[in-house]
This record gives structure tokens, C-alpha cells and sequence, in this order.
């Protein structure tokens, strides 16, 4: 079979399952982003895909990149509130972490 | 017919290859005599104390970040600087504003001291202080010729 | 702020400078000694390896006793008359056969001090410094110039010259006994007195 | 498991020649674990600096012992110190070789009667492949050890000697 | 060339992997060969020393006795040490240096990728080579590897930006981000190279002329830190971390990081040569022209480049050999505070000159 | 099976396999460093999909920043050398169910679905396309991203920084 | 700062670059920053005092060369004194002279080492080869003179091992004319080097009350401020003939007491030893040096303290006679040891990388630390 969008797209399922699958199964804080940055690669997928097969031009791999700057700013302040959490509890497992005063 | 990107993809795996073609070269001359001794980890002559995967400072942390940030914004230049010229004055002052935005950010971290690495002002040595700690004291009168 | 260009500038001033040092040097002859090529000339004083010239080394013992780390070794055997071990070149006499005379170079600290006390000047410390070895034994140098079998001899040889003189003392004291017995029958008081002088002190 | 562990009972000339070979490259290019312990160590330091240039022999410090190939012991041995170099020799990825430089490390030098702290002696921990007498020996004699030791890798043999 | 290549081989795999082996095995190899000979050289020379001088006529073999003896040496493995990422460290390392290579043209006649975002692949690529310090510091397990390989990380990703920045500049003044054709803008004589403004007389050109000389210089000094050379080799600084992040690394292993450090050296060089001092191109124009010999125009080209890549090099060890090194937060400063509002201040005033 | 792609499957080869390990391992350093294979992938099938600019974006933000960060992020604030680092793994089970439906579901949907798939010819040049984008029609984003990442430093690090007590 | 850093014991030495020698420092640190430092000596101890036991007097002296063995004339020198002291003995014009001059030209030698190795603690290895090239000039002076090239046993009690080579004068004074310009160059290459500055000023500052009260001596004590020199202060031999400075620590581009400022003061203090040779070499006397060398040592019963200003600070013989020809008990002051005291307070707050620059700027030698 040609590899079409159809095969993009499967690429970009399978990532975001797993990366869903990493979010809500994993303990650490750290490997929750892992699984949050898998998720946004496969969203990037598809776009970048639909661009190529879907002649809208390329703002496709635009919003690609914006993502990619979204995804960023989201690993820079998301990392800082875990070393924050890290601070408080000294401990960045979130099913412990359920004392939110303090 | 490769793209271009093909041929980089060439380059990357012949320099895996030639890696792996030097371990496997060298697997068949080196001896391989290990030792309890040999097979701890280096330091110095001594016995490691505790591990070196500890928490570290703070800082490398704070200087990935900004990094990151800027990272970011160069990425995103590029494709301003490539075609800034076309749309004139209005072009480049879109770049130079954004330039100028997000060296707001790192003059406000200047000013916060995220730049300096983490130095807290060493105390000037006191001698009152170390005569303290010490008990007993030392004259402090000395002759001077 | 303006510190701050100055800095920049100090900065990059300095490591100009720096820079045409090192340039410089470039055009500056090496210094180097090309050393198993060219062997650099040791001064006169040179103190390197330990040499003893048995020729003349008369046996006394003076650079053992001087040697701070005592890795002199003498050992000696006394001559007998008629087979003395000759002169020094300076004319003196050897009293003594040298059986043994080891230095270990490998504990010698090249202090030179054995040198000074010797009233021969035989033992030196020479130019040679090349002397490495894969055998920490072969450093040990042993410079006497006899032979075990000869040493055994020469042992012997004194031996026999002390048991002969042994004898002959006690031929000589027999025969002193022999006088005295017959002078102790005249005055028999006066043994007593003897046997204290005889004591060595 | 390397050729360099192995040992072939008769030699044929392609053994020979990369044998050969082998020894060129190890004693063309000795690299030195940079470790001093008393005055030789200055001496030594005299011997990598411009006037007699250890480099010349390809001689270069290694501050890691997973980098080098000789060990120098230059100086006093104490026994406190003996381990750490015993670890240290230990570290050092083979093959690998000793110079024991001075007096001190060939058996204790002038500390071997009273020197109720010094080890007699390095090869009393590890073994030694060249001892260069002298206390401390000239850059000179420490030159002619290196060559004796280079002398030494050029005759190992992979070959079983009969 | 490829076309050359694909019908010397017939199939275009193998001329690919043909093109891709002449500048590892003609090329960067012996120079890595030959640098870390020079660099023995120049540092002793500059010492009043001869430096290697009995492998070989003056030493020439120097460098490969070491290879062949780095390759007979045991592997050490400690025990406690991560294992599949200590083992993959090196590999990391030296693919990432050498990937570097593919976007370079080494004449008009070989390039091994002229992709038209040449530039931005070069910037992109180190990442591999952080990574890579970054993996081998911690699988090593070792205390002196771990905190050298933060600092490296740390230096080399500060030092990305103010290299990026005055890459940034150059792209505005070139309008490009392939290096063949910036290679081709700054062809002919030596006052069209960017250093000297670029190709276009003007005004623009002499206002341009001190704002490149300190964009090279900032380059210069930035790449300088991302390769770590003096005054930036903390992370190896022997005289505190031992040897940084290789500290635990023996034998071949060893072994690459040593070339990929002296190839990366080579490929930053051939980045600034290609930005500021006109790539391949020749100063004076070219013999194989004036005599009408087609074939010896890449030839000459190949030699510029090559020595020019190549005297900078020499200057990275000349500075090596002339400097102390810096400390890690000073190292830090002189990014943060110095090199990045300069370079940014050099964009700015760029990107006004250009519009004129 | 062209060229193109035989060099596909590889590369979603590397990329979900490399994910698995990410989302898998005990070892959160292998994990984080697996992910670098993740995206390599990742960028491969952009450059597949002819977005070169992107893939070369993507090693360079993913690869030397935010895996880079990640990775710090570990080492600050795990105890590596102690159990801690074998983070572990909660609701597997109901976890791989509930996500193996969801993913049946999506695929189901994406394999009915007509995608009016027609393929043309990206400019080559995507940098400068990209460019005349972000000049002309997306020039207000383009400065709200700049505030946005201003946010974001200025955020990051003052949250980070909260411990100078 | 920062989370609560775990602190990570760094060990440094005694197998490492830049310890000189086998010191062994345990870091504390927190992140790069060093909350305490722990030096472990002794893995040197020769035991050199139980030695001087069982030697005779005359046998002390390749011992003392062995203590700080980068200044072997200077220990020979204040050990010979101490004896001279003990025994009244009264040592020849000519031999005054000879000891001075070889004395500076020892401490020109050692502070060269010093120098080049604290430029190789920061980074910087080509003044180090420069500096050990000039000293090689120096050691070839030495070895002409006495025999060897490090540890010479030349000065003796009441006198010298040797007579000056007749050519001592000549190549003495050759040296001093080269050395004068590459004192500058050493200036140009290092000491005003930016980076070495930014290195080294501000860091371990040492003030001049703690400097007293710690004992420390030397360049350092000079560099804290305090003009103290035992040369001047307390003289012995004939340092009173002659003319020249104290330099003390200005913090000329730090603070007083610096690293920056320990470290430049040697580069003065060299200049300082040039000069007094210079005066010194041309006022030679005639005479024998072996004059009043006693043939057999053996001191009164009695203590007596001497002390003299090595290359790196004071360094006191403390003698205790029985009247035999072993001394009962020698005790030394070594002045590396006491001035290592001090450096775990100079440490704390620092970088692992400045304790490197401060340990170098202590200038210690372990030979005489652990003896
Ligand atoms: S030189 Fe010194 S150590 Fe050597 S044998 Fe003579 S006295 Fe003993
Ligand atoms: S002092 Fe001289 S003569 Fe006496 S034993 Fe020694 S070498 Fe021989
Ligand atoms: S052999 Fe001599 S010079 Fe070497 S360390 Fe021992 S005492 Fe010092």
C-alpha cells in the first residue's frame, strides 16, 4: 500500500494513545509532561499531515510550529511548578501529593 | 532520487556505522581482564562517598529554561529574518519588537539576579567569630618592627 | 556602564597581548634537549651513581658510618702478614681485605655525605645516571673485587692466621704460665693480684 | 575475547607483524597518569616541561586513570597512600605499566630504616616494569627508564615463549 | 558529484554512501589525525618545546600510534555505571559532530547536502552532541562526569543563543539559509566576503564592515564555548573535575570523544568561514580559471576552504595555549551579559543598514 | 515498497517504539532519554511529510531544549540512585483498557472517514513561505507569542526562583 | 540556595591534577557551592622527626632537604643556623654571602614553581612551562655549584659542602639580567590577564587579623598587609646588609589579602630577591668555607628555637641537645602546614573552582605539611 494520510494518521494515534496512556498511569510528575510532550507530537503529526494531503496551503506546519512554541512554554513553567510541588512535599509522585494547602 | 534530507539521513547512519565498526575493531585486539577494583567507580584513589545522583543546583535548571525561552523566539526569527526584507520598515520593526519584548524578559531577569549563578556573598572571614567558635584566644597582639 | 564597556575591552585587550606572547614564542629557539640524541653535559660536580675504587678502598668503614641511610655494606676480613692486599695508589698500607662491599643504590639518597669522610677518596660519586633497571636487585651494586671462593680462602687464610696466632698466644701464655707456675711456687701470696689486671677494662 | 589475551603456541608472520605493530602503537604512545607524590614528583614535572619534554615521546598526562597507560610513582610511598595507589594501578584499563621513579618508591630510600610510615618499597604492591634509580633521578634517567620500559613493550609477545 | 558518484556505482544507495565516506574517511579523519598532531605541535612550539618528535619524521606519526593503542586498550565498564546509555554516549556524541559535516560545502563540487535551511540543521544538530555529553556524564555514574557534564550542557546551550543570534544576522544581510549560496554570494575577491560586508557596494557596505567584525568575533568566541575550548573547558577542567564528563570513559570509547571533539572544532570553524570569509572561494580568484583547467577550480576550492577552516583552528589552540580558563559563573556572565545584548544590539543595527 | 517508504515505516518504527519505552520504562532517566528517539522520529516523518523546516524546529526546540530541561528536571528533583527513580506505574489495567477502546475507536474513525486526500506539491522552501505567513497574516500572533514566551520566562523562573527564603 | 540541595561529598585528591601533591580534600558541596572543606593530610608523612632521632647531627641535613623540597637551600640554611646558634660557632664572611645568595636564588626557584602551577590550577599551562624553563636556569647555577639538581645538602653546619664553581659569579649575574624582562612577560601573560584576574581577585580574602592569629607567615601573611618579614625583622645571617623592600599585598585589583594579591606578591617579592643578589654577588669575600666546619658535632646540652624566612613562610627549628651526638628531639615549623590552617575558613562559600584558585594561591608544599 502507498503510505498515505491514512498511515500518518495511524503514527499520530498511536502516540497520542500512548501518550495519554503515560498521563494518566504514570506517578511522577516528570513523566506526566513526558506523556503531555508525546501528545502534543502526535497533534503536530496530524497537522503537519493534513497540510501536506489537505492543500490548505501550509498554515498546517504554522500552527505546527506554534504548537511547538506552546509546547515550550508549557514544558518551562510546567517543570518550575514541579520543582515547585518538589519543594513543598519532597516528593513529585501526584498520587501523594494530595495535601494542596499547606 | 534522495532529498537532501535523505543524504543527511546517509551521513548520520555511515557515522553510526563507523562508530560501531571501531568498537567491534577494537573488541577484537583489547584484552578484557576486569577486577572487583577496576570496576568501582573512579575517585580519586578513594571509595566513592554516596552517589553521584543527587539533586543538583538549582541553577543549571534556571539557565535551561531561559534558554528554552530563547531557544524558542530563534526559531521563530528565522523565518522573519528570511523574509523581513520584503515588507521594509514595517517588516523589520515586527521583528524588532519582538526582539524588544523578550528582552524585557531578560533585563527583568538581570535585574533579578537569574542570571548570576547561584553566589551568595562570601562572608568576609571575622576574627571574632573564629576566636569564638575556637574557645580558647589567641593574643592578637603582634610586634612590629 | 561604563565599566561595563571597559570590561569588555580589558578583556579583549589583555588576550591580545597574551596572544602575541605566545606568538613570539613561536619564533623563540626550543629549548629542549634532544635527550638520547644529545646528552647534555653534566657538571664536574655531577653527583649520580656511587663508584668505588677498590684499588684503593682500604676497608675502614668511615663512609658506612657516615651514610644517613646506611646502604654501605662493608664487611672485611684482616690480612695476614704475608699475604697483605697491597698499597692505595697514595701509598698507604691495606691492612684489610674487603669481602664485602654492597651499596644499594636503589636506597642511596645521592647525599654525597660518604663521599667526604674517606681518607682515601675512593668511593665518588660519578657522571653516570643512566641505570635504570627492570630488577630492583640489580641495584644493589657490589663492588668488591673478590671472588667467594677467594673470600672463603682469604676467611681461612685469617683463620688459620688467628688460630696459629691463637695458638701461638697460648703457646706464649703456657709458656708464661709454665715461668709463672714456677714463680708461684716462690711467691704464692702474691697471685691473687694478677687475675684483676688480666680483665680487660 | 581480545587478541591480546590470547596466546598462540607457534607464531606465523601475520602474528608477528601485527604484534609487531601492536607494541609500536603501545610504546610510541605512552600516556602518563598525572600523579606526583614528593620531590621526584617535581622532577618529573621538570621532565614534561620545556627543557626535556616528555612529549617528544608521546608522553602526555592523563588526569583519569581510565586514560592511561603507565603509572609513575614518583615519591615516598607512605602507607596510607599505598591503597589509593593499589586503586588507582587497579583503575588503569590494560595493558598497562609501572615506572617506579626514585629511591623512595625502588624501596623506601632513605626512609627504609626509620620510616616507620613508608612503604618499602612499591613493588611490594604492584608490580613494577622499570626502576629508575636516584633520588631524585635527573629528567635525564627518568628519560632512559621510559626508554627502557618502551624497550620492554617492544619484546612482548603474543607468542607462547618456548 | 553525486551524479559522478551514481554512475561510477551505478546505484544511488552506494553513491550516496560513497559520498557520505569521502569526507569521513578522506577527510575528517586525517584531519582529526593531523589536528591533534598540531595541536601537540603548536601548544609545544609555543612552549619552547619541540612537542612529538620520535614517532616519526617530527612526529608525524604521533597521533596514529594513539589510535592504534587507544584501540588495544580495555574497555571499563564499571559496575555501576547505566550501561546501555553509557555504551551509547559515544555514539551520540560523534554522530552528532559529524552529521554537522553534511551541510557544509567543501566546494562547488562536494557538498554533501545543500538543504536550504543549512544553517538552522547546523544549529539544530549539536543538540545531539548535548544530549549525548549529557547521557554519558550521568550513566558514568561518577561525580567529577555528572558535574562536568551539567556545566558542558549548561555552556553549550547558553553559548547556542549568541551563536543563533549572529547566525540570525548573517541570514538578514544574506537572505538565505542555505550555505552554498552564501558560499556563492561572497565569490570572487576577498572584499566581497562578509567580513568586509558583503558582495553589495553601497553605503551599507562600509557601515556593515565593524558591525561583522564584532558579530565574528561573537561567533567566534560563542562556538569557541560550544565546542569546549579555553578559556571555556570547565567541563573538563582538569584541574578541578579531573576530566569532565569522559572522566570514567577508557579505551576507544574514549577514542571518539576525543575525534568528535576535534571535528566539532573543525565544523564551527567551517561555519564561520563560510559565513564571514567567503566558504570555499579563493581571495585572489583561481589558477584553474586563468589557465582554463575546469577540473582544477573544486580542487583550489577544496584547498581554500580547507585552510582556512583549518587556520582557525589553529587559533582555537593558539588561544588554548595562551589562556586560563574562566569560572562557571563568570563563563555564564560573559553569555548572558555580554556576548547575547551585544549580538542583539548588532542584529538590531543590521537589520536598519540592510533596509537602507 | 518504494524507498519513501520503506523510510517511513521505519521511522514510525522508531518513533512507537521509542514511545513505548518512554511511557514504560522504570528507569524515568531512560524514559526521558528515550524520548530523544521519539522525537528523531518524529522529525523524520516531518521531513517525510516535506515540512523540513519543522523537523529541523523540532530537534532543535524538542531535542536541545525541552528534552534537555526535562532531563534536569529529573535530576533535580529525584533521588536517582534510590528507589525513587523506578517511578511507578498506577491503574495499568483499567489504564490499557480504557485507552485500547479509545484508540480502536479513533483508527475506526480515521480509516471510515473520506479525507479528501489530495497531495500537492509543497514549496521547498517552507522557511520563507513560513515567513511571508508570519509577516502578513499571522503578524498579531506572531507578537502575542512574544509576549506569551515573556510570560512564560518571566513565570518559569520566578516560580522556580520561590526559595530564596 | 534552591530546593534542599542534598550535599554531595566530592572527593578531591589525593590522586588528582591539582592538589599539589597527595592532599586529599573532601568537599562538602551544595549544588558548586562548598560548605566546608575537609583536608586530610598525611599522606606524605615521612616521618622525618622521628628520623632526626636517630641520626647524627651532620646526617639531619639531607633530611631537611627534603622537607619543603622545592626550597631545599632555605631548609638547610635555618637548620645550619640553628646548630651554628647552638654550638657558638661563627661561619666565614664568605660563607654568609654564598648562603644568601643561594637562599634567594631558592626562593626565585620556588616561587617560580608556585607561579607556574597556580597558572595551571587556572587553566593557564604555558606560563608554567616558561616559568619551570627559567628555573631550569636556576637549577643549572644550583648543580654547577653543589652536584644536584633538587635536593643539594650544600649548606652545612659552619660552613658549605663546597667552594662556588668559579663560574657561580658569572652565571649568577647572567641570570639576573635574563630573568629581569621575563618577569614582565610573566606580568603580560598572566597576572594581568583579564580572566586570570576575574579568577582570582575577591577570592579568599584573608584579612590581616586573621592572617596573625592563625600563624600564618610569608607571602601570605605579607599579602594580607602586614609588613612582616623575618629578613628584616628578626635577621639573621647578614640580611641586614642589604638593601631592599618588603612588598605587601595593595589588592591592587581586589580586595587586601586576595588570591589575586598572594599570588603577585611572589612575582614582587622576586624582584626583591634579584636585587639583594644582586648586591650580594659582587661583595663575595675570599676565604675557606670549610674554616669553621667542626669535625665532629656535638652541640652542648640545651634547646634553641631559630627560625628564617623561607620561600614560604617561617620556618623554625626547635633543637633539643642531650649532649650526644643525636639530637634528643627536633621539631619543625613548617610553614606550609601551619598556613594550610586557615584554608578550610578561607573555602567555605566558594566555588569547587576557586578552591582550587585559593588552594594554589596558599602555595603549599606537602612534603613539608605531612614532613
Ligand atoms: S650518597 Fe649518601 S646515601 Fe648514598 S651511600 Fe653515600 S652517604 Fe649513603
Ligand atoms: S671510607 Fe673509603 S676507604 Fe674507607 S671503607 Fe669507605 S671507601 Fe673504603
Ligand atoms: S627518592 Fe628522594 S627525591 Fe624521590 S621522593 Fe624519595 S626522598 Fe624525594
Amino acid at each position: 500500500m502507498e503510505v498515505g494520510l491514512n498511515h500518518f494518521l495511524t503514527v499520530s494515534v498511536a502516540l497520542f494513545s500512548l501518550g495519554l496512556y503515560g498521563v494518566v498511569t504514570r506517578k511522577n510528575a516528570v513523566m506526566v509532561l513526558m506523556g503531555v510532550e508525546l501528545i502534543l507530537n502526535s497533534a503536530n503529526i496530524n497537522f503537519v499531515a493534513f497540510s501536506r494531503f489537505g492543500n490548505f496551503g501550509i498554515d498546517g506546519q504554522l500552527y505546527a510550529l506554534f504548537v511547538i512554541i506552546l509546547a515550550a512554554a508549557e514544558a518551562a513553567i510546567a517543570l518550575a511548578i514541579v520543582l515547585n510541588i518538589y519543594k513543598t512535599f519532597v516528593n513529585v509522585n501526584i498520587d501523594e501529593i494530595n495535601n494542596l494547602k499547606e | 532520487m534522495l532529498t537532501e534530507f535523505g543524504k543527511i539521513f546517509v551521513f548520520i547512519i555511515l557515522a553510526g556505522a563507523f562508530v560501531g565498526i571501531a568498537f567491534f575493531a577494537s573488541m577484537l585486539i583489547r584484552p578484557k581482564r576486569p577486577s572487583h577494583e577496576k570496576n568501582l567507580i573512579y575517585e580519586c584513589g578513594e571509595n566513592p562517598e554516596g552517589s553521584p545522583w543527587v539533586k543538583f543546583n538549582i541553577r543549571f535548571y534556571v539557565v535551561a529554561l531561559i534558554f528554552l525561552i530563547f531557544d524558542v523566539e530563534i526559531v521563530l526569527l528565522f523565518p522573519w529574518a528570511l523574509t523581513y526584507k520584503q515588507f521594509g520598515l514595517y517588516g523589520f520593526a515586527t521583528g524588532a519588537i519582538f526582539l524588544i519584548i523578550l528582552f524585557l524578559g531578560m533585563a527583568y531577569e538581570w535585574r533579578k539576579g537569574d542570571l548570576e549563578w547561584a553566589r551568595p556573598k562570601v562572608e568576609k572571614l571575622d576574627l571574632k567569630k573564629l576566636l569564638n567558635k575556637k574557645e580558647e584566644s589567641v593574643t592578637t597582639k603582634t610586634e612590629k618592627v | 556602564m561604563k565599566q561595563y564597556f571597559k570590561n569588555t575591552f580589558d578583556a579583549i585587550w589583555t588576550v591580545l597581548i597574551g596572544m602575541k606572547i605566545t606568538l613570539k614564542h613561536v619564533f623563540v629557539p626550543s629549548v629542549t634537549i634532544q635527550y638520547p640524541d644529545v646528552k647534555p653535559p653534566m657538571p664536574e660536580r655531577a653527583r649520580n651513581r656511587l663508584y668505588v675504587n677498590m684499588d684503593d678502598c682500604i676497608g675502614c668503614d668511615q663512609c658506612a658510618r657516615a651514610c644517613p641511610v646506611n646502604c654501605i655494606t662493608i664487611e672485611t676480613v684482616n690480612a695476614t702478614p704475608d699475604d697483605s692486599p697491597g698499597l692505595t695508589s697514595q701509598g698507604k698500607k691495606k691492612a684489610l681485605w674487603v669481602t664485602k662491599f654492597d651499596i644499594d643504590i636503589a636506597k642511596c639518597c645521592f647525599c654525597s655525605l660518604c663521599v667526604y669522610p674517606c681518607p682515601t677518596e675512593c668511593i665518588e660519586m660519578t657522571k653516570v645516571y643512566e641505570f635504570s633497571e627492570f630488577d630492583r636487585n640489580d641495584l644493589i651494586y657490589n663492588f668488591a673485587t673478590l671472588n667467594s671462593d677467594e673470600i672463603a680462602e682469604k676467611q681461612q687464610k685469617f683463620d688459620v692466621f688467628l688460630a696459629e696466632k691463637e695458638a701461638a698466644k697460648l703457646a706464649a701464655a703456657k709458656a708464661k704460665a709454665e715461668k709463672a707456675k714456677a714463680d708461684a711456687e716462690a711467691k704464692a701470696e702474691k697471685k691473687e693480684n694478677d687475675k684483676p689486671e688480666s680483665k680487660p677494662e | 575475547m581480545g587478541l591480546l589475551d590470547q596466546q598462540f603456541s607457534d607464531g606465523n608472520i601475520v602474528i608477528t607483524k601485527s604484534e609487531d605493530l601492536l607494541n609500536w602503537a603501545r610504546l610510541s604512545s605512552i600516556w602518563q597518569l598525572s600523579f606526583g607524590l614528593a620531590c621526584c614528583a617535581i622532577e618529573m614535572m621538570a621532565t614534561s616541561a620545556s627543557h626535556y619534554d616528555f612529549d617528544r615521546f608521546g608522553v602526555i598526562p592523563r588526569p583519569s586513570p581510565r586514560q592511561a597507560d603507565v603509572i609513575l610513582i614518583s615519591g615516598t610511598v607512605t602507607l596510607k597512600m599505598a591503597t589509593r595507589i593499589k586503586r588507582l594501578y587497579e583503575q588503569m584499563p590494560d595493558p598497562k605499566y609501572i615506572i617506579s621513579m626514585g629511591s623512595c618508591s625502588n624501596c623506601g630510600g632513605p626512609y627504609w630504616e626509620h620510616g616507620y610510615h613508608v612503604l618499602k618499597g612499591i613493588d611490594r604492591v604492584i608490580p613494577v616494569d622499570v626502576y629508575v634509580p636516584g633520588c631524585p633521578p635527573r629528567p635525564e634517567a627518568l628519560l632512559e627508564g621510559l626508554l627502557k620500559l618502551q624497550e620492554k613493550i617492544r619484546n612482548e609477545r603474543l607468542r607462547k615463549t618456548a | 558529484m553525486y551524479d559522478f558518484l551514481i554512475n561510477i556505482f551505478g546505484n544511488q544507495i552506494v553513491a550516496y554512501f560513497v559520498a557520505a565516506a569521502i569526507p569521513l574517511f578522506l577527510f575528517i579523519l586525517p584531519y582529526a589525525l593531523f589536528a591533534v598532531l598540531a595541536e601537540r605541535k603548536v601548544s609545544a612550539h609555543m612552549q619552547d618545546r619541540w612537542g612529538p618528535m620520535r614517532v616519526g619524521y617530527h612526529g608525524v606519526l604521533q597521533t596514529v600510534a594513539d589510535i592504534l593503542k587507544l584501540i588495544q586498550k580495555e574497555n571499563i565498564r564499571a559496575t555501576l555505571t547505566d550501561k546501555v546509555l553509557f555504551n551509547l554516549a559515544p555514539y551520540l556524541v560523534f554522530v552528532g559532530s559529524f552529521a554537522a559535516f553534511a551541510a557544509i560545502p567543501f566546494s562547488s563540487w562536494f557538498i554533501g547536502s545543500s538543504i536550504d535551511i543549512g544553517l538552522f540543521y547546523f544549529i539544530a544538530i549539536s543538540s545531539f552532541v548535548v544530549a549525548g555529553i549529557l547521557m554519558g556524564g550521568w550513566a558514568s555514574n561518577n561525580k567529577y562526569s555528572l558535574l562536568g557534564a551539567m556545566r558542558s550542557v549548561s555552556q553549550i546551550i547558553s553559548y547556542e543563543i549568541p551563536t543563533a543570534i549572529v547566525i540570525l544576522t548573517m541570514v538578514m544581510i544574506t537572505g538565505s539559509l542555505n550555505l552554498q549560496t552564501i558560499t556563492e554570494q561572497q565569490t570572487a575577491y576577498f572584499w566581497n566576503w562578509n567580513i568586509l560586508g558583503g558582495a553589495t557596494f553601497g553605503i551599507g557596505k562600509f557601515l556593515l564592515i565593524p558591525l561583522m567584525l564584532g558579530a565574528f568575533l561573537i561567533i567566534y568566541i560563542s562556538t569557541l564555548a560550544e565546542v569546549n575550548r579555553t578559556p571555556f573547558d570547565i567541563p573538563e577542567a582538569e584541574s578541578e573535575l579531573v576530566s569532565g564528563f569522559h572522566t570514567e570513559y577508557s579505551g576507544m570509547k574514549f577514542a571518539m570523544f576525543f575525534l568528535a571533539e576535534y571535528a566539532n572544532m573543525l565544523a564551527v570553524s567551517f561555519l564561520i568561514v563560510v559565513l564571514f570569509f567567503g566558504g570555499y572561494h579563493s581571495p585572489f580568484g583561481y589558477i584553474g580559471n586563468s589557465i582554463g583547467v575546469e577540473w582544477l577550480v573544486p580542487i583550489e576550492q577544496f584547498f581554500w576552504f580547507a585552510s582556512k577552516g583549518i587556520f582557525f583552528v589553529i587559533v582555537q589552540m593558539w588561544l588554548r595555549w595562551t589562556l586560563p580558563r574562566l569560572r562557571v559563573d563568570q563563563l555564564m556572565t560573559v553569555c548572558w551579559k555580554y556576548l547575547i545584548p551585544y549580538s542583539v544590539a548588532i542584529l538590531l543595527l543590521v537589520g536598519l543598514i540592510t533596509l537602507i | 515498497m518504494g524507498l519513501y517508504d520503506i523510510i517511513f515505516y521505519l521511522f514510525a518504527i522508531i518513533t512507537i517504539a521509542s514511545a513505548v519505552v518512554v511511557v514504560n520504562s522504570k528507569n524515568i532517566v531512560h524514559a526521558a532519554f528515550s524520548m530523544l528517539l521519539t522525537f528523531f522520529g518524529v522529525s523524520g516523518i516531518y521531513v517525510l511529510l516535506g515540512a523540513d523546516f519543522l523537523a529541523v524546529v523540532q530537534i532543535m526546540v524538542y531535542v536541545g531544549g525541552i528534552l534537555i530541561l526535562l532531563l534536569f528536571g529529573v535530576m533535580l528533583t529525584n533521588k536517582i540512585v534510590s528507589v525513587d527513580i523506578r517511578s511507578g506505574s498506577i491503574q495499568v489495567i483499567p489504564a490499557i483498557i480504557a485507552l485500547g477502546a479509545f484508540a480502536a475507536i479513533l483508527f475506526s474513525i480515521m480509516t471510515s472517514t473520506n479525507w479528501k486526500s489530495e497531495s500537492f506539491e509543497i514549496p521547498t522552501t517552507t522557511s520563507v513561505e513560513l515567513g511571508n505567513l508570519l509577516m502578513s497574516q499571522y503578524v498579531l500572533i506572531f507578537e502575542l507569542l512574544a509576549i506569551l514566551l515573556l510570560v512564560a520566562m518571566i513565570g518559569a523562573a520566578s516560580i522556580a526562583r520561590r526559595d530564596k527564603e | 540556595m534552591a530546593l534542599k540541595t542534598e550535599e554531595m561529598v566530592l572527593n578531591m585528591g589525593p590522586q588528582h591534577p591539582s592538589t599539589h601533591g597527595v592532599l586529599r580534600l573532601e568537599l562538602e558541596l551544595e549544588g558548586e557551592l562548598v560548605k566546608n572543606v575537609i583536608p586530610h593530610i598525611g599522606y606524605l608523612h615521612r616521618c622525618f622527626e622521628k628520623h632526626c632521632e636517630a641520626m647524627t647531627y651532620p646526617q639531619i641535613v639531607p633530611y631537611t632537604d627534603r622537607m619543603d623540597y622545592l626550597a631545599s637551600m632555605s631548609n638547610n640554611l635555618g637548620y645550619a643556623i640553628a646548630i651554628e646558634r647552638l654550638m657558638g660557632i661563627e661561619v666565614p664572611e664568605r660563607v654568609e654571602y654564598i648562603r644568601v645568595i643561594m637562599a634567594e636564588l631558592q626562593r626565585i626557584a620556588s616561587h617560580l614553581v608556585a607561579l607556574g602551577t597556580y597558572g595551571v590550577d587556572i587553566g593557564a599551562f604555558t606560563p608554567f612551562l616558561f616559568l619551570f624553563a627559567e628555573r631550569e636556569k636556576i637549577l643549572t647555577i644550583f648543580e654547577e655549584t653543589s652536584g644536584a639538581r633538587l635536593l643539594y645538602n650544600y649548606i652545612w653546619v659552619g660552613g658549605l659542602a663546597q667552594d662556588i664553581h668559579p663560574d657561580f659569579v658569572r652565571k649568577t649575574k647572567e641570570f639576573v639580567e635574563f630573568f629581569k624582562p621575563k618577569i614582565k612577560e610573566l606580568n603580560d601573560l598572566l597576572s594581568y590577564n583579564k580572566i586570570f584576574i576575574e579568577r582570582t581577585a575577591n577570592i579568599g580574602i584573608l584579612p590581616a587579623d586573621v592572617a596573625i592569629n592563625y600563624g600564618i607567615t610569608g607571602p601570605n601573611l605579607r599579602a594580607s598587609g602586614v609588613k612582616w618579614d623575618l629578613r628584616k625583622d628578626d635577621p639573621y645571617s647578614i640580611y641586614d646588609r642589604f638593601d631592599f623592600d618588603i612588598p605587601v599585598g595593595e589588592g591592587l585589583v581586589g580586595t587586601v589579602g586576595d588570591s589575586w594579591d598572594r599570588y603577585y606578591l611572589k612575582v614582587l617579592e622576586m624582584e626583591q630577591s634579584l636585587r639583594i643578589i644582586e648586591q650580594a654577588i659582587d661583595q663575595i669575600p675570599e676565604g675557606d668555607v670549610h674554616e669553621a666546619v667542626p669535625k665532629r658535632i656535638k652541640p652542648p646540652k640545651g634547646t634553641i628555637y631559630t627560625r628564617v624566612e623561607n620561600p614560604k613562610g617561617e620556618l623554625g627549628y626547635f633543637i633539643i641537645s642531650d649532649g650526644s651526638l643525636n639530637p634528643f628531639r627536633v621539631k619543625v615549623r613548617g610553614p606550609s602546614f601551619v598556613n594550610m590552617e586557615v584554608f578550610g575558613e578561607l573555602c567555605k562559600g566558594h566555588f569547587v573552582a576557586d578552591i582550587i584558585a585559593i588552594l594554589g594561591s596558599i602555595d603549599i608544599v606537602l612534603g613539608e605539611v605531612d614532613r
